[in-house]
């Protein structure tokens, strides 16, 4: 099996998906066509019924995936861009995230919401947005957002395969950032569990998504000048893994947060509240988020983006800093 | 309808310009006193301080059992909305289920007592679960009528709102899409001339919900909400046809909310008292028993019979409701997360 | 001048803006009729043109007040209860709140959203929400919520005021919880400002709505066991005002955030993060976050719901540990 | 049009089955070629990889300058959608500032850089900021003729949006709202037959997107929209009528999209190119000169010095946008709150 990029581990798992359970339906905007990423490539011409274009309408995909997921089928239901997802929000907050809560498990909806997220692709404000904050703070909804191609795979399975509804988030410039053998390749299969990605004993940094490869080459940069970072990629977002959080930061007493999302609100905040609370004992030093600054969303212009969004340099300076505590 | 057995079986035969048979015309009366008497005990019941909230649907029984008695019970799918309890009654809910339903009971079927009441739900019975937020069940009715059609399954959703909710942007979306895809669909709008205390003018720009089909090329029909028998036979035939692959269809019942919008709403504020007394003639029950009677369908008596089973039913349930036990301050956790069996 | 409630407070101040700028009208669900809390009660039969009910439909209410705005307007609109405001996120997030920033200034939305938010009154899961971290993760959004009398009126008037989108909260079981002389007492007029209610040297809470009444309540309960509590109020959720937060922390070394929204991605997350950067040093304990519990939302019956809030006591025995440790 | 002066000035007389001047109509050729060959330089500048991303207007140039020369200049708002280029012009953008829109200049009045290219907005020109996210602008322009009418303001609003964007909640809550408040808001949808990929089968149930307007009471028009004198002489009235209290409009503008859907789509995924080819012959640029050519309103050559005169000034502009400063790293902060003065 050759190696594979995340968009083709993701288009690879919907063929799967769609191949061995006849629930299984994609419906969103262009997805018959391939999509504006072409991930959904080549698969209506495999299950002509069960690719949907769906209107211009986004609360509609979520309302009828939820009806469809009700009824018992297994939609996987695809936003063309995460930023386009705000006006289904009404549809996975009041409805989707308490489904299964407001009957007690009568009801539940095994449904998946797909969308590509976050920046760095010159896509302006509405081409580039972070969502992960708003969702993780919806209790019954659960949110993933892997980094590498191999976790795309088995996370978006495991996703499918939940009887709960699933915001999965496909960071763009993962797509086609590297490859990996899909057997071989560490690969966690269930939600809720984040991985230790690096080793480390001088201090903590905890991402996810396309930061999570922006921390791991700020990593390799530190240890030629000896300075030892742990990596955790959280890889589910909610519910949180709170052990390996934990576990990490009093590793190493020393943590950095980072998130591409902008400071205030982001999901930032409730890792570090979580070891405040409860690694309180064994912190070295204050815990430091490196985020996105407190703006709308990400600039167009080439200058002001970078300059919005955390990277390798950025995140190294800011370990640094903190080793240095 | 417990006691039926007792007394002399209705036939089952259609009887000509009714489309109904004498039992199905038993039925209909019973469950529409039912919806009533119960609504009515609730109100009480949240005079008498026992119940927080009471929202009810007196005055559209007609609307609501007529449309639901057109559905293939255990086969077609409900996605109603709070004033709907006509319509669960008629799809399998018992007076007791009713009063643990008002009562937040932790054996309470729809939500345990986790929702307020009048928010139903029921995967067994085909009712679907729906939220206080008005119209975004009409998409849910829409994925459920998408999926049977991709597994080929006949069967039909119903699913409602108040005229008020036509103006959300899931109205329209829900609409779209069920044109564009022929689903199976019954949008069914309880025009009962406000949205709490607005007047129909300032919810829409059309005189009537059913001209909204208009800008979707779908079926519509309007209806005398008040007639029971008028209902089924307009809701009926368009359940049918959606079976059969007919498309969606939008219905307007019109009706009128005889109370205020809930037990909190002082509807004196915004609706003349004129007004209200012309739509207290046109009740629902007395529409319905009068014509029967006149037809000669039922002699007095055997409205009586029912009127006096409904009163017993609906009182044994309350007494019964009353002693169940409450959720327990735990009972709020769990279930956030379907876990696998 | 006689002392009002907070329903009074606010409807004084719809009154004088309405009054005293005829830019300024109320539109919303029910607003001629007075709304179902009463709020615009009498405000219809003073100025019919500027009191519009709007049909059912939370986007086109705050959309149309979006395009009011910009023409020149002071739109007032009314979410009849917070837990509808979910299908008018995309416009909050994806337009209000990026107006100014956008365009750089040339463009910008004097506007308000007021609405009841908050449990405790057999609301249910839809009656009785928490909106608040949705929205203090809008930067270009300001986001308010008082809890006394006086604090509602003179806060009302400067979001009325301000050039920005301003989300207004008004906790239902503050409206007839209280009276308060308006002039007299103490009220801040400022965006972006909290007050130190209480002075203490023991431990600090930090909290608003109707949380700063109970975390009051339960302050005073301590000092009878001779724990002193500084209490903070907030006041304006967004922008947060770091300096007092930071300073109230610094002062005492322990801090307990209180809120009624759900614990996990909830503002409290936020708070405990930035003291966790920026007060390091001065902590002796670790930071307490006292909120819901992580399910959907508020549930039903009484016995839930008092389970789901906190209130006084729940707030006593935290503060009790926590100035213990 | 700064050269014009050095010509023979057109009669501003309206001519016949025209409706329009000499004047009015050199005027609406000239905007129509300045927006095509903007847009073509910026393709061009796209694969050179001097700009990262075009949305254009090509094929859509009649039906934006033909409504935009209906407004009144100054005094009516444009809440305009990403292709509407030739409208931006007609209101008064200049070629230069286009090209710094699309460069993401520090000096780009629309949005300084920080909004992707075709996101118009400019308070002065009345002409109202917009995101991405389709027909949220719908609401805006019903609010602000809201406003108007409050303020008594004898103006109208303007805003368009594609046919697929008609399928989101907005569209009906906009339009739900102006026919009830009988707003001065035309909603304008050019029809261009595509959704990205998605042809109008898959986006609505009805044929025309005016037949949504029959679920507002709401009326409607449809046009040619690759014929500017069509599409002026439609729009025109319906802005007057507008104007004098008639409430809103809801026209169609047939149309097409002759390019990709942006500079990174490839519609020979989804289109027949032989549809495409048929298009092309109704060129709106070649339609137009066709008829003012064989009606002898102008004589070829001063045809031909309005296509010089705009390369000119298009190459000119190019040349110049280039060279403006980029904003500055730091320039991403600021105004995310409006400071009072
Ligand atoms: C999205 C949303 N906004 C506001 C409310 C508050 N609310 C509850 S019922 C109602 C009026 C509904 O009117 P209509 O649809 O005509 O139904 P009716 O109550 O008249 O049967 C309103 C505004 C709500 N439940 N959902
Ligand atoms: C709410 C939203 N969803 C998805 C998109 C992505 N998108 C951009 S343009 C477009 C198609 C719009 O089609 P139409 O309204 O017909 O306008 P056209 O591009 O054809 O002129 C889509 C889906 C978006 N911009 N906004
Ligand atoms: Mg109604
Ligand atoms: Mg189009």
């Amino acid at each position: 099996m050759a190696a594979v990029t995340v968009l083709e581990a993701v288009r690879q798992t919907l063929d799967e998906a769609l191949a061995s359970d006849d629930r299984v339906f994609i419906i969103g905007e262009d997805v018959e066509a391939g999509g504006v990423f072409r991930v959904t490539d080549g698969l209506k011409a495999k299950y002509p019924e069960r690719l949907i274009d769906s209107p211009l309408a986004e609360s509609s995909i979520i309302g009828i995936s939820i009806g469809a997921a009700h009824y018992g089928m297994r939609p996987v239901a695809e936003i063309q861009f995460a930023d386009f997802i705000h006006s289904g929000f009404d549809q996975l907050c009041s409805e989707a995230s308490r489904w299964s809560y407001r009957t007690n498990g009568d009801a539940y909806l095994p449904m998946v919401v797909r969308t590509p997220w976050g920046g760095g692709v010159h896509g302006g404000q509405h081409h580039s947005q972070s969502i992960e904050a708003y969702y993780t703070h919806m209790p019954g909804l659960k949110v993933v957002a892997p980094a590498f191609p191999a976790d795309y795979a088995s996370l978006l399975k495991a996703s499918i395969a939940d009887l709960n509804p699933v915001l999965f988030l496909e960071h763009k410039r993962t797509y086609r950032l590297m490859r990996q053998e899909l057997n071989g390749a560490p690969a966690e299969t269930r939600l809720g569990h984040a991985r230790v990605t690096r080793q480390g004993s001088d201090l903590t940094i905890i991402a996810y998504g396309l930061m999570l490869h922006e921390s791991l080459a700020a990593a390799e940069e530190l240890a030629n000048e000896g300075i030892d970072c742990l990596v955790v990629d959280l890889l589910t977002l909610l519910p949180l893994d709170q052990e390996t959080i934990l576990e990490s930061a009093k590793a190493t007493g020393k943590v950095l947060i980072v998130h591409e999302d902008t400071l205030t609100g982001g999901l930032g905040g409730e890792i570090s509240a979580l070891i405040a609370e409860h690694a309180f004992e064994y912190l070295d030093a204050p815990i430091r988020r490196l985020a996105a600054p407190d703006i709308p969303a990400m600039p167009y212009h080439h200058a002001m983006e970078s300059f919005f969004m955390p990277d390798r340099t950025k995140i190294a300076a800011a370990a640094r800093e903190l080793a240095a505590y | 309808m417990t006691t039926a057995k007792t007394r002399r079986t209705r036939s089952r035969q259609t009887i000509e310009d009714y489309l109904l048979s004498e039992h199905e015309l038993e039925e209909m009366y019973y469950f529409m006193l039912l919806a009533r008497r119960l609504n009515e005990r609730m109100l009480a019941l949240n005079r008498q301080g026992r119940a927080p909230f009471v929202i009810a649907g007196a005055g559209q029984e007609a609307a609501q059992v007529g449309a639901a008695m057109a559905l293939k019970r255990g086969t077609d799918y409900l996605a109603p909305y709070y004033r709907d309890l006509g319509m669960n009654l008629v799809l399998g809910m018992s007076a007791r289920e009713a009063m643990l339903n008002l009562l937040g009971k932790r054996d309470d079927p729809s939500s345990h007592g986790r929702q307020m009441p009048s928010h139903w739900g029921n995967t067994e019975r085909r009712i679907v679960t729906g939220s206080s937020v008005v119209a975004t069940q009409l998409l849910h009715a829409a994925g459920i009528a998408l999926a049977a059609k991709l597994q080929n399954d006949p069967l039909v959703v119903l699913t409602c709102c108040g005229e008020g909710s036509t103006s959300k942007g899931d109205f329209h979306e829900a609409l779209n899409f069920a044109a564009i895809h022929k689903l199976p669909v019954i949008f069914y709008v309880q025009n009962n001339g406000y949205a709490i205390s607005e007047s129909t003018v300032k919810e829409m720009p059309v005189p009537n919900v059913a001209d909204r089909a208009r800008g979707y090329a779908m079926q519509s029909a309007m209806v005398d909400g008040m007639d029971c028998i008028a209902v089924y036979q307009t809701v009926r035939p368009a359940v049918d046809q959606a079976r059969r692959g007919g498309g969606p269809y939008l219905i307007e019942a019109k009706c009128y909310r005889l109370w205020g919008h809930s037990s909190d709403d002082d509807d004196s504020r915004y609706r003349p008292k004129a007004e209200l007394e012309e739509w207290i003639k046109k009740d629902p029950l007395t529409l319905f028993r009068g014509r029967v009677e006149k037809d000669g369908i039922f002699p007095k008596e055997d409205l009586d019979e029912i009127e006096h089973r409904v009163e017993e039913e609906v009182r044994e349930a309350v007494q019964w409701a009353l002693m169940q036990p409450d959720p327990g301050p735990e009972d709020a956790l769990g279930f956030v997360y379907k876990e696998a069996e």
